[in-house]
């Protein structure tokens, strides 16, 4: 993670061709994008217009029917997309019985992270500090969110994937998400989000991509 | 990004999951409790005459150890499925196959290993002759880790399904059955006088070459049913 | 008011009721204690070993009273059970839920002790006898109530369908216990005669009631004990919480 | 014909488990009013030093 | 705010929840290959003695059925809660107990009359004798709808428990054995000759008793449940 | 539901000293507020405040700890909570097997309306004319959330209860909550509904009522 704002880097992210069908319907067509070191790119449509789908392939969680992606300039396959970023969805991700700190330890754990980053500042860094020990379970919607955030911030990948990031958040969160991105960002990250409109965008340089609405069901 | 070695991501892996199986201890102790009642069933249904329970008492053990053991199979992905734990654990930088044999070892140890323990107890109340005794313990402890191995794989095939619970019984129960077949039937061997160590033998064969390609079929298998 | 619901109204307030069982569920151990003692005594070493049984009968002095106490205190749990439902009266609702775990011991040891009194008996640890099956009945419907009680998040909630179970148990525990006589009259010839049992000499009976009266005792002190800690854990951000956790006991 | 041993097995079967039943609820208790203390600490602290 | 009769109401529950079953139909099956399974699995682990399958043929088939019974509890309302149909019911202008005794009617005919109904080959498949085929047709058919009702209030009390699957069984279990007593029993009595009339008439007490209560058992349970 | 503006009607729902309590915890406190026909009331608060929960007690799902609540003046149990007011919680309240049109109809059979509204015409009006018969397992959030809204509709309650029935939906959906409220309350219903105030508020006389946050957790 060490930028190169003045050289021409590279796009840390690159899609050529990109599609994705379900049982043979399109979810979404041929999108080319690439997406720089200190960049967002903010993934616009409508409900049901493939924003999920579009992250997960991105994530390698799910294959793409056709089209390449490049990492840092470098065509990847799902098992290095998946290594390359960090993925945010709609689910928490973490353990509704263990508590807040001990989810995020065993998440380090796991990520095998040497950052021997401090645990206990990354909760205070989203607003959770006091709930060190609460199991996920008696956070509310709005602090689980929070709690996945925290985790996000400890994976220390260049790439972030969030869906839907401000969803479950009151006015507060969304501040701070807004600040997570432009901390990532300026540390040379980049950064694909979600949302289908009714929020404002974070305060960086930001590109859209907006994919078309679901077409009319059978 | 440095990797974490396989063993620390192992241990941390093993530690979470013992550590919920702690937090939720009452659910742990019901597979115990669903066999004890099964082998309860089956004199108040048959009838008590000791000489008759003890005959089919070995089948009647087997089967109440498979059908707990099948009981709690849904459990051992579905709370990471819902709470996106699994995504992420297709996401780690470690083999998914290593993290799920973990994951395996773990909820055998957690919820058959206590039934083997346990068996002696459950012999008992069907005066299952004591010689039997260490071939049904051997057979078990062989055969349990076997059921619990094949039904990872037929549990992760199951994944992307909501409401999975008797489906995932139906998926698994052919796979189980030879197992059944080999394990009742080397007690039942045993009880007649006959040579009972081939089919465990069997059993320690199939256990042997399981420990080695379920982890790697579940994984493959998650990685379908996720799409 | 009728008296009984008084009596819990008054006791009902969780910092009363806190320092009501700080106070007796000592005694309750105590007097236990000290008449178990006393009924152990008698029971091991005052009454002389019998012709036919030897010694082990003297195992009767701790299952009979085990075994009536399983019985007891599923009868109280229901009792408050259904107080708690009708009148939704806390205390109550603790009350029922700390019987539970008292009333599974009680009937474990009824088991162990019935089981290991039977192998020189009957030659069998075990046996598919009414009494015996309906008392392993027993035991799963404690340990059914428990785990409900536990299964459950908001601690009300869990202890008022618990308490639902309990009362649902104790309608069919008697159809349990009849079928259960009516299938194996059926199918058993000579059935081992568990109560037939001869009179026995007074100098025999005193520590039996003895015992029965320490099972008392400590039930009652466990009691208090068990549901004061609920108390606590329920109450646990009220200001009389911290008052009484500051406070040395 | 004393079976001395079934009788030194029951009692102390029962013996096990009324100390198991003397043992946990004081366990509970004291944890609980263990976790009553600490929060009031916490909260305390917290109100002296706002975050 | 004109309020339904209760007839229309229960007529239109009764419509949608046969629909619902309709379109999971590949659901609807699992009760009774379950079932099959489990007797399937008996002359495999006992051996294949016909002599001795028929002496236990009874009580295996009751055991079968009520274990299928049991598997199936948590679809009774398990969906309903998941999508908030539950909730909607509650807030309906008709009692709550009238239309979980429709649920129950409905799920009695999808998951439990098949079974009955497919019996006599199940029976075949243990060597059953003809004669007593009629007993447990008839046993059967008074017990089943019994199990029903009676899970019905069980799984009310664990309707707020997001994993229940295996509590419910141990909570069913203890009020199911009078049910296997005497449905197995009247077989076991007509197999040594033996008048078994009885059990079958307190059988059919039982039942009336839990048509009129069960419901509004299972409707109060709910609403505590749910709080 | 004949409105009767001029005259000084009782309101349509008043609230005294409402409490709700979980495991003797508090959870909102003790509320005082009334809702006459012709009104919004927009409730506060933030993430986990207990917005859902006063939704649910008023719904009649829960009980209260503590407190009364009145329907057009008359004091009113959990019973009469439930048939006076229609709810639309955060779960959808059909079932995903069934398609649209069925599911509307089994509803209004359960009510007994004999609106005798054209069901078409309701699916229409939300927006979702073309998949009357999709099940609605195969409709995206935002539809399944329009779905529901026409169910509500139909139910001819003077009291709307809406837990935040903007969430999923994208800025077309949006209008159309507000399009409805609006309807309803020109009517002379009333509509009481939850928000954390990402959102604007509908065009119509509103009040406010705000949720303390919750306190930190043990
Ligand atoms: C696992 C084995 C056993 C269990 C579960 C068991 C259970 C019970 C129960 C529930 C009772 C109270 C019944 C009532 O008062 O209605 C009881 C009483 C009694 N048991 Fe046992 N028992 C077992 C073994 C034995 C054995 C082996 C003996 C002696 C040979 C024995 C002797 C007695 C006696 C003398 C009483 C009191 C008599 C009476 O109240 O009528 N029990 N037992
Ligand atoms: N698991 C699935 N199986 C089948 N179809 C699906 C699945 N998930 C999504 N879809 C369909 O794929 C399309 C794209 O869905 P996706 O979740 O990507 O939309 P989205 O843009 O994220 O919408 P939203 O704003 O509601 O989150 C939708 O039409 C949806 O119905
Ligand atoms: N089923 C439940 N069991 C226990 N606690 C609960 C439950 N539901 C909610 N809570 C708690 O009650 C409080 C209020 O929750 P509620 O859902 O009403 O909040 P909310 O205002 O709707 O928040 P949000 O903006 O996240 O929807 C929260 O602290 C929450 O953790
Ligand atoms: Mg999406
Ligand atoms: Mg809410």
């Amino acid at each position: 993670m060490t930028p190169t704002p003045n050289a021409p880097a590279p796009p840390l992210l690159q899609a050529r061709g990109l599609c994705f069908a379900r049982n043979e319907e399109p979810v979404f067509g041929p999108l080319d994008f690439e997406l720089g070191p200190g960049e967002a790119l903010l993934v616009l449509g409508g409900n049901g217009a493939g924003k999920t789908t579009l992250l997960r392939v991105l994530a390698g969680l799910l294959g793409a029917s056709a089209g390449e992606v490049f990492l840092s300039g470098r065509p990847v396959d799902r098992g290095h997309l998946a290594r390359g970023s960090a993925y945010l969805g709609h689910l928490p991700g973490h353990k509704a019985e263990l508590g807040a700190l001990e989810n995020l330890a065993f998440h380090r754990a796991l990520r095998g992270d040497a950052t021997g980053a401090d645990l206990e500042r990354a909760l205070t860094d989203v607003g959770l500090s006091g709930h060190e020990d609460s199991p996920a379970r008696r956070l509310s919607a709005g602090q689980n969110k929070r709690l996945a955030l925290a985790r996000l911030r400890l994976q220390s990948a260049p790439l972030w994937l969030l869906d839907e990031p401000y969803a479950n958040l009151d006015l507060d969160g969304i501040a701070l998400v807004n600040h997570l991105i432009q901390e990532h960002v300026r540390a040379g990250g980049a950064v694909l989000l979600t949302t289908h409109g009714a929020y404002a965008a974070p305060p960086v340089p930001v590109r859209t991509l907006t994919l078309a609405p679901a077409r009319s069901p059978a | 990004m440095s990797g974490p070695s396989l063993l620390a991501a192992a241990r941390a892996q093993a530690a979470r999951d013992l550590r919920l199986v702690w937090r939720r201890r009452g659910d742990a102790a019901q597979p115990l409790l669903f066999a004890l009642m099964v082998v309860a069933l089956f004199p108040l249904a048959l009838g008590s005459d000791p000489a008759q329970l003890a005959r089919i008492a070995p089948g009647v053990l087997w089967v109440a150890v498979l059908l707990a053991g099948l009981l709690t199979l849904d459990s051992l992905y579905r709370s990471d499925v819902e709470d996106g734990s699994l995504e992420q654990m297709l996401l780690a930088p470690v083999p998914l196959a290593w993290l799920l044999a973990v994951r395996v070892a773990v909820h055998w140890a957690t919820t058959a290993l206590p039934l083997v323990l346990v068996t002696p107890l459950l012999a008992q109340l069907l005066y299952l002759p004591g010689e039997l005794l260490p071939v049904l313990m051997v057979s078990l402890a062989l055969g349990t880790p076997l059921l619990s191995l094949m039904g990872a794989v037929v549990a992760a095939l199951t994944v992307g399904i909501r409401r999975s619970g008797m489906l995932l019984a139906l998926l698994a129960l052919p796979l189980f059955l030879p197992v059944l077949v080999f394990g009742a039937g080397s007690v039942m061997a045993a009880a007649q006088g006959l040579p009972w160590s081939g089919a465990l033998l069997l059993l320690g064969a199939g256990l042997a070459l399981a420990l080695v390609l379920a982890p790697l079929a579940a994984a493959a298998a998650i990685r379908i049913a996720l799409t | 008011m009728n008296p009984v619901l008084l009596w819990f109204h008054q006791l009902g307030s969780p910092p009363t009721f806190d320092r009501f069982a700080a106070r007796w569920a000592p005694v309750g151990f105590g007097l236990g204690l000290l008449t178990m003692a006393i009924g152990l005594y008698g029971a091991l070493f005052v009454v002389p070993a019998d012709y036919q049984q030897g010694d082990s009968f003297r195992i009767l002095y701790i299952h009979v009273p085990a075994a009536w106490m399983s019985l007891f205190v599923y009868a109280l749990m229901a009792f408050y059970a259904a107080i708690a439902l009708v009148w939704r009266i806390k205390l109550c609702e603790i009350l029922a839920m700390a019987c539970a775990p008292v009333g599974a011991l009680f009937t474990a040891v009824t088991l162990a002790t019935g089981s290991i009194w039977g192998k020189p008996m009957w030659g069998t640890w075990w046996d598919w006898d009414p009494r015996l099956t309906s008392e392993l009945v027993l035991l799963f419907l404690y340990l059914g109530v428990i785990g409900l009680n536990a299964a459950i998040e908001d601690r009300r909630n869990a202890a008022r369908a618990a308490g639902f179970l309990a009362i649902v148990g104790v309608v069919l525990l008697p159809v349990i216990r009849y079928s259960v006589e009516w299938w194996n009259s059926l199918h058993q010839g000579a059935t081992i005669r568990l109560f037939g049992e001869s009179t026995m000499d007074s100098s025999m009976t005193w520590p039996l009631w003895v015992m029965v009266l320490a099972t008392k005792f400590w039930f009652a002190g466990s009691l208090l004990q068990r549901a004061r800690a609920d108390n606590l854990e329920r109450e646990a951000g009220k200001d009389w919480a911290r008052a009484a956790a500051e406070a040395p006991r | 014909m004393s079976y001395l041993d079934y009788v030194i097995g029951a009692y102390a079967v029962f013996a096990a488990f009324l100390a198991w039943d003397f043992v946990v609820p004081r366990i509970r208790l004291a944890r609980t009013r263990r976790a009553i203390r600490l929060r009031a600490r916490r909260d305390a602290t917290r109100s002296g030093t706002p975050a």
